[in-house]
């Protein structure tokens, strides 16, 4: 066997103080071990100078701090080889000399010590929620990260998009409530355990709002009202791009971070469930001029960041600042993030965060043909992953529908979201809307050729009520967020069933129970991609608060007694998830055709009302049926009649004729166990001619 | 770091004694990489081992690589509690066979 | 010193056929060298299956074929590592499987092996102009190399733009005639021992046409004339980006042609002379569909050409195809070459053949922001290299002064060849052009803020006449070609001096000797950055064949004989050289300034006629003067004053006062050696109050 | 390939026969990297080496490298001129101070 691990590259032809250098490669960017040493690479286009500064862990001050050689850049990239460093205990960061010229758009200060942006591990934060040492002047730390996980055979699922059924969670409210009975709450390996129960419930793909290194205390604060502190909980904000929240991982605190999400990753792949994260490139956590310097801004400010004229932060991300995503150097770091995550932690796809900002310009117009989507559309390493835009952001543009997609972008569906609620709830004057989110949304996907699985079709997400809060309260409730009820959504289409908020009264709680199961079964038969928001499987409240960004407590968490409490619902959403799988025909990556296309004469979908052929479309209507036909699993004839009677008064709806016997699969009209039959054990109706829908319910029938 | 070597029959029964992390790491991959690339049976006995690292790890998985590609094999025994979590936890667990002691391995594999 | 060298993830978990694998890493993309293992990572958006294809180093049939598990894919790249390879012997190519559908766009054909378009190295024609074996199913192979090169405490020179004076070169030509005197004729080696008289020349930065591998037997055919072989010299035609040609190399026939390359540049660098490469990202080797299938057309044909709706080959870059350079993937190709050679290369800048095209969207059509072109000038490891546009394409497209400059790329400015050219000939009306073009061509480059740093400004290149021929030639002498003379341009703006070629006649070999001498004048006068072609210093001729592209024999050789046979040329232009760098007045990088800016009163540069602040800007003018005024080095005050007489006539010019005395450094209408004085050693002109320039001269008149 | 090392005095003398290559050049360094560490004069007689491929410049390379960064240091004698070539081409060959023979290095570092 021929050796070829001694490579001349790896002898030191520097020396600093005792410590063994050579010069660098400047790709990879960030910290890469090689064998015998660590290449770090930087780059700024401003900077005028740059030094390498080691600690040992944990210790406040240096180890030793290296200015890189002249000759060890190439281009606007400081590169450097240091030999003979233990990889696990070295923490590093840089210090960037350069102009402070705030008007210029420069902010350098040599006094910071910032973080590698590149960096895949960040220690600072490692123990969730414990009181940082506010006059550590270098609080971030980048660490190094062994690359070598045993991945076996896994790799990223590739599901095709339209059998997805995805799942919105926060991965420390999934199991930091007592309840969970987890042995690491509120972390990657709190969730190993709950596997299980993601795999019973049906879902098939997990959406992890963030798990990039932020930072929980950034803008933490006592709230005026219950004293309790509020962080950052959500992670909307990134400190690291490259690097896995060391607080979420119950290994974080010995740098383990990377091996335990790898770990998960891997274990939920083999139960058949893809991993999907929710990525936040809108801006970071730097905040604006009067946030603190972490990485970006002592960097390279200029570059990274939309600056007006005067040198001031464009803000369309709500969040002070916004990172300058169509300057070619931030396309190139997020695409290398995204591959890097893609490649080392094999996931499976990525939701984005505001994402129509990624389409602006320098100057904050939206660009026809924004390169960096582009790129991420087209990228080889990327090419199986499910790209997924939140298609608006805080700066006023709206792009749902005209998101630049290329193919390959598929968006979170907020026209869905409000129709159905709206149709739900008993607006008038939306059977029309309705029809067309049922068929996944050709209003919006179908003239530009993307079809339904463009469409996340949700009626919750982490961002408003529960489903549960939608149809118990008319207000939001936020005051514990301690902005005076003032932040969060104000246009909810949410009803409170009579009762504002919790009640023991029987027929209101019944009434929420039929509300959530009618709507439920709207968002899983319609054609695109499902989404659920974490415990409304199990009737999970926020008590009204429809932001609860900041609240590590109850609110936020998932209290696992409820599965126990709301049994009845946690099955109902099991069978009729497994109802969706039965059924190839609400999953097609097509919009259905309403000409031909289903069995026989049939068409593929036909709509209807009270009387069959005959949908009401008139502003009062707030009733439809639909009848999807073609072929089922096996390649049998399929008829599936899916009634929603959203009137508060009940109605007989007469049933086209089929070729077949209609069976009952979901009345939501009807108390549990009556309200679904599992697959295979639908129960023959024993009218065929019709069946009658009670107030506000829903009914799904199957003809065989 | 303390490591103990001695031989039990067609066993090799290494006592580990302390932390094994980047500093100790090397030393551990050293001596018992010979041992695990010769094809023998080797019981690792862990109940002295108070810490075990990202390196720590990797040496252990290191070794049982370097045995199963040979006709060895891997064993380990005493693991406190807190150090079966943690490889639980990152995935490494479940590639080595384990024992509560060093005397239920050596019967069990005699 | 710990021990990072023993990696985990270097231990194979599968076996084929003997050969140890594992999943490999998606990136860097191409063939890595790890320690123990060879990581191979290739992609292909639309192949099915990918498979290994490894040779012993020369061998006709493969030692293995290794098909890619699919758990080694990731997205759509293949990544696998290879345990305990020879690296120095090994081979290797790719099968892919795929559609072979043309109307679709894709050609993919399992029967070929197909070129890593990452390969480092490539073997198959290690020995220039050796007949190939035409049989061979496998003629370019990718090798593995070391990327170790010692390179001390070298890294490209960063000359600032407006310092430099290019020397265009073609690196076999260069040292491969026999008067060379050198080792290894026609190789990197062979430059080596060329540096001492690049030195002596005064130049400080080359540009070598193209050393990126290609296949000088492309079109090879025997030339009906002579029945010589035709060759692709030039070897604008690139069968591996990544890899220099290693029949350029000395040690091409072991393998070496990197650590060639690496030393020629680490020891032209020593040298103070920067390396630009002449790169071809326009079109590559594989022709139109008639042509053979080495590597893009095979490995995903759709996504690296330009296609018509038809499926052929778009066609501008004349060359039968055309690459698809804004497509994402052919980007991403472009930007990891190019950082690889100014990383790995030290390669100081670019220059870009055609590069018009680099600006075209996938359908051919201009694009207002070029993405390409925008990431290439922003990118950290390319920051400092020169980036210099052919600006204009064979499909029409003509962007000098417009080319999408993002405050990085230059231009060759085609402009400043033909008015200069016309000037010089004696063309009327063309006083106020010559003006424009001394100052760095405002009109094309001041509106835009580029400044003459844009201007790359010449008169002669590879592409049509040497500066010899441009004063021997009316017409193109093109027979060797074997085209008929059809081929080449027609448009020369050239003058036989009154004899077509060659001559034995006294006057008019003076007479061309004087107008060189008179155009080298004006490029080395003007602002902007001149460049020079090899050997117009010392009066080479292709005897009117304005296309050498095709020919291996003397009409591309550098004749050494020269340098004697013409010494008071190639004295003139040392001075020349020397000249230009003892007055910084004439480097600016900003154009000059009418109203002020000189020194005291005067202007930065004003213009002359006959009298004195009087030029002529009639039509019927052949004659022009300027006066440059600033600081000169030391800052002493500056009075340069050069005056051209393109007319037929001689005449007297007055010269305009300066508070110092005008001592003439350069005449061309002298014979040598009075033509030029060494600066310092001007001669003081007797009359102070005008010169009498010779028909067809230029003087450069120095105030001190 | 063969490799003959004998000490001579201060000096380690060290003759080679054959090619070095990819395949032949992990054993050169094997045995030879330890003695260059040791911070002994090396003297290597390349009279008898036929071919040294890029894989075999590196080892001497790293030999080299390996003796500076002691008090070490690499003498090369006999190189035959197509390898002297080679190495000067492609920049090694000034890493290196050369002898024409064994006995003159022998002498002048005596």
């Amino acid at each position: 066997m021929p050796d070829t691990s001694s490579r001349i590259d790896y002898y030191p032809t520097h020396e600093y103080q005792g410590f063994h250098l050579r010069p660098g490669h400047p790709y990879p960017f960030g910290a890469t071990i090689l064998s015998g040493g660590v290449n770090f690479s930087v780059f700024s286009s401003h900077a005028t100078s740059c030094t390498l500064v080691l600690f040992d862990k944990g210790e406040p001050l240096p180890r030793v701090e290296i200015p890189f050689p002249d000759s060890f850049r190439i281009g606007n990239v400081w590169c450097m080889v240091v030999f003979d460093l233990d990889c696990e205990s070295v923490e590093y960061g840089y210090r960037m000399d350069g102009p402070f010229e705030p008007a210029e758009g420069h902010r350098f200060d040599p006094t910071k010590i910032l973080l590698d942006p590149y960096a895949k591990t960040v220690s600072g934060r490692e123990i969730w929620g414990q009181d940082p040492d506010w006059q550590q002047p270098f609080p971030h730390r980048g660490r190094l990260v062994f690359e070598d996980f045993d991945w076996e055979d896994d790799r990223p699922l590739e599901r095709p998009m339209e059998e997805l059924v995805i799942y919105e969670m926060h991965v420390r409210s999934f199991t930091r409530h007592p309840s969970a009975l987890v042995k690491h709450p509120g972390t990657f390996a709190g969730l190993l355990e709950k596997i299980p129960y993601l795999k019973e419930l049906g879902i098939n793909c997990i959406e992890m709002m963030p798990v990039y290194e932020f930072d929980e205390f950034e803008n933490s604060r006592k709230s005026p009202t219950t004293g309790e502190t509020l962080y950052n909980y959500w992670g909307y904000s990134t400190v690291g791009f490259f690097s896995p929240k060391a607080g979420y991982a119950a290994t974080g605190r010995w740098g383990m971070q990377v091996d335990e999400l790898k770990n998960v990753v891997k274990e939920i792949h083999k139960a058949g469930i893809e991993v999907i994260l929710d990525v936040v490139f809108n801006h970071t956590a730097e905040g604006n001029e009067h946030g603190p310097t972490i990485s970006f801004r002592g960097l390279d400010n200029k570059t990274y960041y939309m600056l007006t004229p005067e040198g001031y932060y464009f803000n369309f991300s709500g969040c002070g600042n916004t990172l300058n995503c169509n300057h070619p150097i931030v396309r190139s770091i997020v695409l290398d993030c995204l591959r890097y995550w893609a490649a080392e932690f094999h996931i499976d796809g990525f939701r984005f965060d505001l994402a129509a900002i990624l389409g602006r310009d320098p100057w904050g117009a939206p660009l026809p043909n924004p390169p960096l989507l582009e790129s991420l559309a087209f990228d080889p390493v990327l090419a199986k992953c499910k790209l997924i835009a939140e298609a608006w952001d805080a700066g006023g543009l709206y792009q749902v529908g005209t998101f630049p997609a290329y193919g390959r972008w598929a968006e979170w569906n907020g026209k869905y979201r409000d129709d159905v609620r709206r149709f739900v709830k008993g607006d008038p004057g939306l059977a029309g809307a309705l029809a067309t989110r049922l068929q996944g949304s050709p209003d919006l996907y179908g003239w530009n050729g993307r079809g339904p699985t463009a469409s996340i079709n949700f009626l919750t997400c982490h961002d408003g009520f529960t489903l549960l809060d939608l149809f118990s309260y008319n207000e939001k409730h936020n005051e514990k967020n301690g902005e005076e009820n003032r932040d969060g959504a104000n246009d909810n289409h949410s009803w409170n069933c009579g009762r504002e908020g919790a009640t023991e009264d029987p027929p209101v709680q019944a009434l929420r129970r039929q509300m959530i199961k009618t709507a439920l079964s709207i968002l899983l038969t319609s054609r695109g991609v499902p989404m659920l928001w974490m415990g409304d499987e199990m009737g999970r409240t926020q008590e009204g608060n429809n932001n609860a960004y900041c609240l590590d407590d109850p609110t936020n968490w998932l209290d696992w007694n409820l599965t126990e409490q709301n049994r009845d619902l946690l099955r109902f959403v099991q069978l009729l998830l497994r109802h969706r799988k039965a059924h190839p025909l609400l999953r097609s990556k097509k919009h259905p055709c309403f000409h031909r296309g289903g069995f026989e004469e049939y068409p593929e979908i036909s709509f209807h009302g009270q009387a069959p052929w005959q949908p009401d479309w008139s502003e009062e209507s707030r009733r439809l049926a639909c009848l999807w036909s073609g072929r089922d699993r096996q390649d049998a004839p399929a008829f599936l009649y899916f009634a929603v009677n959203a009137h508060w008064e009940g109605a007989w709806f007469a049933l086209p004729r089929i070729p077949r016997c209609w069976h009952v699969a979901i009345n939501t009209g009807m108390p549990a166990p009556e309200d679904i039959f599992a697959p295979g054990e639908e129960v023959l109706l024993s009218d065929q001619s019709g069946v009658f829908l009670s107030p506000r319910s829903a009914m799904f029938i199957i003809g065989k | 770091m303390e490591i103990q070597v001695q031989a039990q029959g067609s066993l090799t029964v290494v006592v580990l004694t302390g932390e094994i992390d980047g500093k100790t790491a090397p030393e551990v991959q050293s001596r018992l990489l010979p041992l695990a690339e010769n094809g023998r049976k080797l019981v690792l006995d862990m109940q002295k081992v108070t810490f075990l690292s990202s390196a720590g790890l990797r040496v252990l998985f290191l070794l049982n690589r370097a045995a199963s590609s040979g006709s060895g094999k891997i064993f380990l025994t005493g693991l406190v509690p807190e150090l079966r979590d943690t490889m639980s936890v990152t995935g490494f667990l479940k590639c080595f066979q384990l024992f509560d002691s060093q005397e239920q391995a050596v019967e069990a594999l005699r």
